[in-house]
């Protein structure tokens, strides 16, 4: 980011070099047809111009050859353009399975950035060069939106529900975070800047942050004080292991037990029970705020992730097949009996990141 | 300027804008159809929305249905298929050019939309002292048997006497589920829109008696009551999807 | 194009419209109290045929009740128009909802989206 | 020797009955039901609806001068830039041509005496002047601050201000339409005069019938989702507010299902006038006729298949965002057609660069742009970027203002002489022609540009180094508010000093033409019937007869 005079934005990720390339082609494309189009409009309106108030000139019958061209090329340079930008945006929606994650909380007028190492940010969002971030984005209370002009990406940060985006930054500096949907009297001041790091400067930044806990530890201390911990582990499904499991649920489906599940059990335990329980967790809607539910949802990650060789069905299944349809074998043989699981030992031991980051 | 409608002296009375009363009829049907394409989208939008959260809530939306008098709505099904037909027989009164039969028919429809709306009213009031209402009064635990008073009390025993009858699935015990409540906004709104409607067409039909009564209806001129019976058939249509949509969805 | 003449439908007709409109209320309200998905193993029945017989209804009802049975082509094209534009409305709409990656799959690290 | 209609203005009976000598008391103009009059009060009222509207905007570009903003506070803006959205759409560009011009125009070119329903057309207006009085009232009252696109939940359950008014004057303005639309469509299809095929109807009011379509069919779907969100504001439960189990997103559908199709009531009728205008200045026939009146047809019907674009962002499902890809690419098919056949009309025609044709000939340009701007915002990976910055703001208003409003003034200017029977001064008319293209371009190219460096819609400050650019813009609006306001002052001189027109300055082969100027209440003595295609001005008449078009 600098205040310098520019015409074209920095190309400061992997995608910007995309997102760039198919724009010059359209740029291209259009700057072609304007030209064309006004270059023949004016050509014809001064070479035929009128002469005389009495000229009537002859007819000239259509050209249907001349009709299809201008259907047919248009309609080809536009294949082309949907397929190169369906291939960007399809990339944009699936991070790589190594990315680090980020978890973003959006509320009038900041964005809450919080890393799971334990920092902490409002409004400034540091990360390494060179790697893949993913972010999980929420919003605590109207629609927002995450966007970074010069990596090229932005999203729509939607109450309820969980979004994700991600970057990899290929350039060190500074730049610039906008929310990009009108939210309120202050959204022109819900911006921020993303400073990327190299990698060393990165781990000395985070470890110069001692005084954030991780956000497993938050939500460990969170668990214990909303009462969770009574109920979980006795009269209701142990979370060891729970993340990214198959879960079956009380109305024969089956679902994949990733934040958005998490997040709903949480405040909206009532819309998919565990199969085997009655709905008597109660709602935690409006007691926890939306970092609140990070936490809590960090922490029973850190509890350990059910991981691929536990979801037979899922990888088969491709990416088009809604899990909740598709045929009951995976799931949790602790869960299926209701019983208290055998835990493999929590993964206090482990930072909640390298769990994380486990292929 | 002939720009108003010709007085009863005048057998064909047609406005100056058209050639003669068959353009003008053919003008104000498609008119009316016309309309009633937007109606169609009217209601369609709601029925999308409405659709949408059933299928994202299936049970909340099946415990709300359950919470409906399905039989009050199927009586008022047939009471409103009834009217229609009165209608029919309104138009086709009017078509052989009979003012006497289009009063009388209108009244006949007016008064069993009277017994529509008045069904509807008492179906209100029982959801009502259920608490069933969004923002007025919705509650999650439904309200104790003694304080429902006595005739909502009865209808709740015949319920209940009735599925076990049907060997259907009784309303269950218990707090309801808070997506109940988005069921019952819709309820209310698409009812309430419907019920709107109704009465609207009541008010119309009113001025069409009293045009019928100052003769002003011939076999070659009713337009109006041809146009009219169009939307009231219209009105009973979004009637027949309501129903099954919001009252009967017993099985999951 | 005007056709010069007004069409006339007996009442009998309306009679024995209302007839099959009454028989396929009851229809629906029978329907309504069977368990067809557990009969026939499957999702949806009681839900389509509740929505197959109101179309049913509603069928009867224009080309009879509102003479679209007599009325012109472009009578015809109106009544029909507003249920495709409907039928686009939905369509598109669950189009999306239909095929949203599963409240939030997008969380899925992608070796799991890509067999 | 010539073969084209032309009646010397001296030949015009002086003291002739014409719908304007009809009557002159306020009463005989409010309770009209000549389409004409109606006309007229549609197009003062929608006049100074844009004078607000336009107000708002020069709050909007002077705020934008300075990075930290010039006005007091960003609700201020807030609520400067909403208003502005919402009166130029609804109160000025979606009834601009249908109402003013369409009213007019499409009973005389038809060849009947009034439309189908003229008590319901003035019932048209009076709901229309109602909601401009409502949405004024919003105004005085202290505004509304959701964008002129109501996100829920934002509007329904965060915004304090006057939202429920405003949805409700929404409601009854979009009444208006609905009557406006249902009463164009019945009458093209049944008050045609003997002998007018539907493809011997002008391209105007083919536009003019797919505008209808789309008033009639997106405009409920509208109405009943701001009934829901008045719904959800005054109860504040929700059917959009996900904390109760809503769903902010199906708002966006609902929405943009009625708000895209809505931008094509906004252009296609700028079609219908370039059909005309162009055919007329070029005396000839146009190029592909069937093709113009049947893309008209195809942009309505794929029009209503697009909306999801405006969501590629908003957290639909990305196979979805793909079939609303291909769909939005789809529309700019037929309008390729349209502007192709409009430039290969021009091709061994007899040009004529009177201030219509400038119009157009602008037009043509600015909307190209613009719709390949649009191309590159339908195009899944550069929408993700470009989503929501000035790059869109940019892109619509060179379909709105350099298309739309400028296809909008272009039609006043060609059928002011028949409105009026009074020519405008050629001479101001090119210069504000000229004026208008400059200052335009140079308002809202700059929005490009900064709009791909990612500065973001709707904010009231700004990081300082999109100041360049904004400086830019606002300068560019002071010179367009000139090439504005000098059309208002010459028009309405021409009103008194101006010279007399004649039936037909143009020399057109149209109906309308074909009768006085301004034409009598009846539009035609008698019922005209028609013979020959449209716009033939290459099949030689009879002794150059003034009304080749009818014979009687
Ligand atoms: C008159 C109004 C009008 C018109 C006609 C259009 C026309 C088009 N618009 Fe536009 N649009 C708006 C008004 C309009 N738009 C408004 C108001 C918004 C913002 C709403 C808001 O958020 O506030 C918007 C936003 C908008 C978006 C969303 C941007 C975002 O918010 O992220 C998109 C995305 O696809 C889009 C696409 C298109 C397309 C593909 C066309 C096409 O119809 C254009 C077709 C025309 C051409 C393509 C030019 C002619 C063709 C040729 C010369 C042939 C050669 C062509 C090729 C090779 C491609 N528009
Ligand atoms: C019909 C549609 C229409 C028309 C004709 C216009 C006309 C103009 N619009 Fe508008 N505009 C919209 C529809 C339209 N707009 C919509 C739908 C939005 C989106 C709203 C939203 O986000 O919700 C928008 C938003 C919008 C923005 C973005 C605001 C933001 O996102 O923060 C801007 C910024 O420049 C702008 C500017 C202008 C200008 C300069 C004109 C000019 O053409 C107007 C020319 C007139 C004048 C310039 C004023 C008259 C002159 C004077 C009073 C003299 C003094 C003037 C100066 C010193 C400058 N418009
Ligand atoms: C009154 C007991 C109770 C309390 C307190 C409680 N829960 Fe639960 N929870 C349950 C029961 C019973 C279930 C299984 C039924 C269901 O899905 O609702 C459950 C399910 C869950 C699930 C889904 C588990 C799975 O296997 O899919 C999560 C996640 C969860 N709870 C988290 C929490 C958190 C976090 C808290 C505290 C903030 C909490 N719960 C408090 C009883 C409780
Ligand atoms: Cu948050 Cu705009
Ligand atoms: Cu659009």
């Amino acid at each position: 980011m600098s205040n310098a005079f520019r015409i074209f934005p920095e190309q400061a990720s992997r995608n910007a070099w995309n997102v760039d390339a198919l724009f010059l082609f359209e740029f291209l494309v259009s700057c072609f047809f304007v030209f064309l189009i006004a270059g023949l409009v004016l050509y014809f309106s001064l070479k035929y111009r009128r002469r005389s108030d009495d000229d009537v000139p002859a007819y000239t019958p259509t050209s249907t050859l001349l009709e299809l061209t201008y259907i047919f090329i248009p309609a080809s340079l536009m294949v082309i353009m949907f397929f190169w930008g369906g291939w960007i945006y399809i990339r944009n929606k699936r991070p790589p399975a190594n990315a680090m994650q980020i978890n973003v909380v959006g509320k009038q007028w900041m964005w809450k950035l919080q890393h799971p190492e334990g920092p902490r940010e409002i409004n400034t969002l540091h990360v390494p060069v060179g790697r893949p971030i993913k972010l999980v984005l929420t919003s605590q209370d109207v629609i927002h939106d995450f966007g970074i002009p010069d990596f090229r990406i932005k999203q729509d940060v939607i109450p309820g529900i969980y979004v994700t985006e991600w970057f990899e930054a290929t350039r060190t500096g500074e730049f610039h975070l906008f929310c990009n949907q009108y939210c309120g009297d202050l959204h022109s001041r819900m911006i921020g800047s993303v400073i990327v790091m190299q990698p060393a400067a990165y781990q000395s930044w985070l470890e110069g942050r001692t005084a954030d806990e991780p956000a497993a530890v938050s939500g460990s201390r969170l668990f214990q004080s909303y009462g969770c911990a009574t109920c979980h582990g006795q009269r209701a499904p142990s979370l060891a292991g729970l993340y990214m499991s198959l879960v079956k649920l009380n109305d024969g489906t089956t679902t994949i037990a990733d934040e958005q599940y998490l997040r709903e059990s949480i405040v909206a335990p009532a819309n998919k029970l565990v199969a085997g329980f009655g709905p008597i967790m109660p709602t935690y809607q409006g007691q926890l705020s939306e970092e609140q539910i990070f936490d809590l949802i960090e922490y029973i990650k850190s509890l350990g992730a059910a991981m691929d060789n536990t979801i037979p069905g899922a990888s088969a299944a491709g990416p088009q097949t809604r899990p909740s349809t598709q045929p009951v074998n995976g799931y949790h043989p602790d869960l299926l009996l209701n019983q208290p699981p055998a835990r493999e030992p929590p993964g206090s031991n482990q930072s909640p990141l390298q769990q994380d980051r486990r292929p | 300027m002939s720009e108003h409608l010709v007085t009863e002296t005048s057998p064909h009375p047609v406005e100056h804008q058209f050639e003669d009363r068959y353009q003008q009829k053919e003008a104000s049907t498609l008119g009316m159809w016309t309309f009633l394409a937007t109606e169609v989208l009217f209601f369609g939008a709601l029925f999308v929305s409405y659709t949408l959260y059933r299928h994202q809530y299936p049970d909340a939306f099946r415990q709300g249905s359950l919470e409906l008098k399905w039989y009050l709505g199927g009586i008022n099904t047939a009471v409103l298929l009834l009217s229609s037909f009165c209608m029919a027989m309104a138009v086709h009164a009017a078509s052989v050019g009979s003012n006497s039969g289009i009063i009388r028919y209108l009244i006949l429809t007016i008064a069993v939309a009277a017994i529509f709306l008045g069904i509807k009213a008492t179906e209100y009031y029982i959801e009502y002292r259920e608490q069933l209402v969004p923002a007025l009064n919705f509650s999650l635990a439904p309200p104790p048997e003694q304080q429902l008073g006595a005739l909502t009390a009865s209808f709740g025993r015949f319920d209940r006497w009735l599925a076990t009858r049907l060997h259907a699935e009784p309303l269950p015990d218990g707090p309801r589920s808070p997506n109940e409540k988005l069921f019952m906004l819709f309820y209310f709104v698409m009812t309430a829109i419907h019920a709107t409607h109704m009465i609207i067409g009541i008010a119309i039909m009113l001025v069409l008696i009293w045009m019928a009564r100052r003769g002003k209806f011939s076999r070659e001129y009713h337009n109006p009551v041809e146009c009219f019976g169009l939307y009231w058939h219209f009105v009973d249509i979004v009637w027949v999807f309501l129903f099954p949509a919001l009252y009967l969805l017993r099985n999951p | 194009m005007a056709e010069k003449h007004d069409h006339v439908v007996s009442p009998r007709l309306y009679v024995s419209v209302l007839t099959a409109l009454m028989l396929l209320l009851a229809l629906t309200l029978v329907a309504a109290f069977v368990d067809l998905d557990k009969l026939l193993h499957g999702g949806y029945w009681n839900m389509s045929l509740a929505i197959v017989i109101a179309i049913f209804k509603a069928i009867l009802i224009i080309l009879f009740f509102m003479h679209v049975k007599y009325a012109s082509r472009v009578t015809w094209a109106f009544a029909s128009a507003a249920f495709v534009w409907l039928a686009i409305l939905l369509t598109l709409t669950f189009a999306d909802y239909g095929t949203r990656p599963t409240p939030a799959e997008s969380p899925v690290p992608s070796h799991r989206l890509t067999p | 020797m010539s073969s084209i209609p032309y009646i010397p203005a001296e030949f015009d009976p002086p003291a002739r009955a014409t719908y304007l000598n009809a009557g002159h008391t306020i009463r005989s103009w409010l309770l009209t039901k000549d389409h004409k009059r109606i006309g007229i009060l549609y197009m003062v009222t929608i006049t100074l609806m844009f004078m607000v509207a336009a107000v708002a905007a020069a709050m909007i570009r002077i705020n934008l001068l300075s990075p930290a903003g010039l006005l007091r506070e960003p609700t201020i803006y807030n609520r400067a830039f909403t208003l502005h959205g919402i009166v130029m759409v609804w109160w000025f560009l979606v009834p601009s041509i249908p109402t003013t011009l369409g009213n007019f125009l499409i009973p005389m070119m038809i060849g009947a005496r009034d439309l189908a329903f003229p008590r319901l057309n003035l019932a048209s207006w009076y709901l229309f002047t109602i909601s401009a009085v409502m949405i004024l009232a919003v105004l005085i009252f202290g505004g509304v601050d959701t964008g002129w696109t109501f996100y829920t939940p934002y509007s329904s359950l965060f915004a304090n201000t006057h939202v429920t008014l405003t949805v409700a004057a929404i409601f009854v303005n979009g009444f208006s339409s609905i009557f406006t639309g249902l009463n164009f469509i019945v009458t093209i299809h049944k008050m045609r005069a003997p002998g007018l095929t539907w493809f011997r109807l002008p391209l105007f009011c083919w536009a003019m019938y797919a505008t209808s379509v789309i008033f009639v069919l997106a405009t409920p779907v509208l109405a009943i989702t701001l009934v829901l969100l008045a719904v959800e504001r005054i109860l504040r439960i929700g059917i959009f507010d996900p904390a109760l189990g809503g769903d902010p997103i199906l708002f966006q559908h609902l929405f943009w299902f009625y708000s895209h199709p809505v931008v094509y009531i906004q252009i296609l009728p700028t079609f219908g006038v370039a059909s005309e205008i162009i055919t007329n200045m070029a005396r000839k026939r146009p190029f592909g006729y069937k093709a113009i009146a049947f893309s008209s047809l195809a942009i309505m019907l794929i029009g209503f298949l697009v909306w999801g674009h405006h969501m590629f962002d908003a957290g639909i499902s990305p196979y979805s965002g793909l079939v609303f890809s291909i769909l939005s690419f789809a529309v700019a098919i037929p309008t390729a057609v349209k502007i192709f056949s409009w430039t290969f009309t021009l091709y061994k025609g007899s040009v004529a660069l009177e201030t219509p044709m400038l119009y157009m000939v602008g037009f043509m340009g600015l909307f190209t742009i613009g719709g390949l701007t649009g191309v590159m915002l339908a195009t899944l990976g550069l929408d993700v970027h470009m989503h929501d910055t000035y790059f869109v703001v940019a892109h619509f208003h060179y379909v709105m203002v350099g298309g739309a409003v400028m296809g909008y003034l272009g039609g006043v200017h060609y059928w002011w002489p028949k409105i009026t029977g009074k020519m405008y001064s050629e001479f101001w008319g090119k210069i504000a022609a000229g004026i208008g293209f400059i200052g335009f371009n140079l308002t809202f190219f700059p929005q490009y540009i900064m709009g791909y460096l990612g500065m973001p819609r709707r904010y009231f400050a700004y990081p300082p180094e999109f100041q360049v650019y904004h400086v830019l813009s606002t300068a560019g609006a002071s010179i367009l508010a000139i090439g504005y306001f000098m059309p208002l002052v010459y028009l309405l001189y021409s009103l008194k000093y101006g010279r007399d027109a004649g039936p037909n300055p143009w020399r057109s082969m149209s109906l309308e033409w074909q009768t006085p100027s301004p034409p009598p209440t009846e539009n035609f003595e008698k019922t005209p019937v028609i013979s020959q295609p449209p716009y033939a001005y290459d099949l030689q008449s009879p002794m150059g007869a003034p009304a080749p078009v009818v014979s009687t």
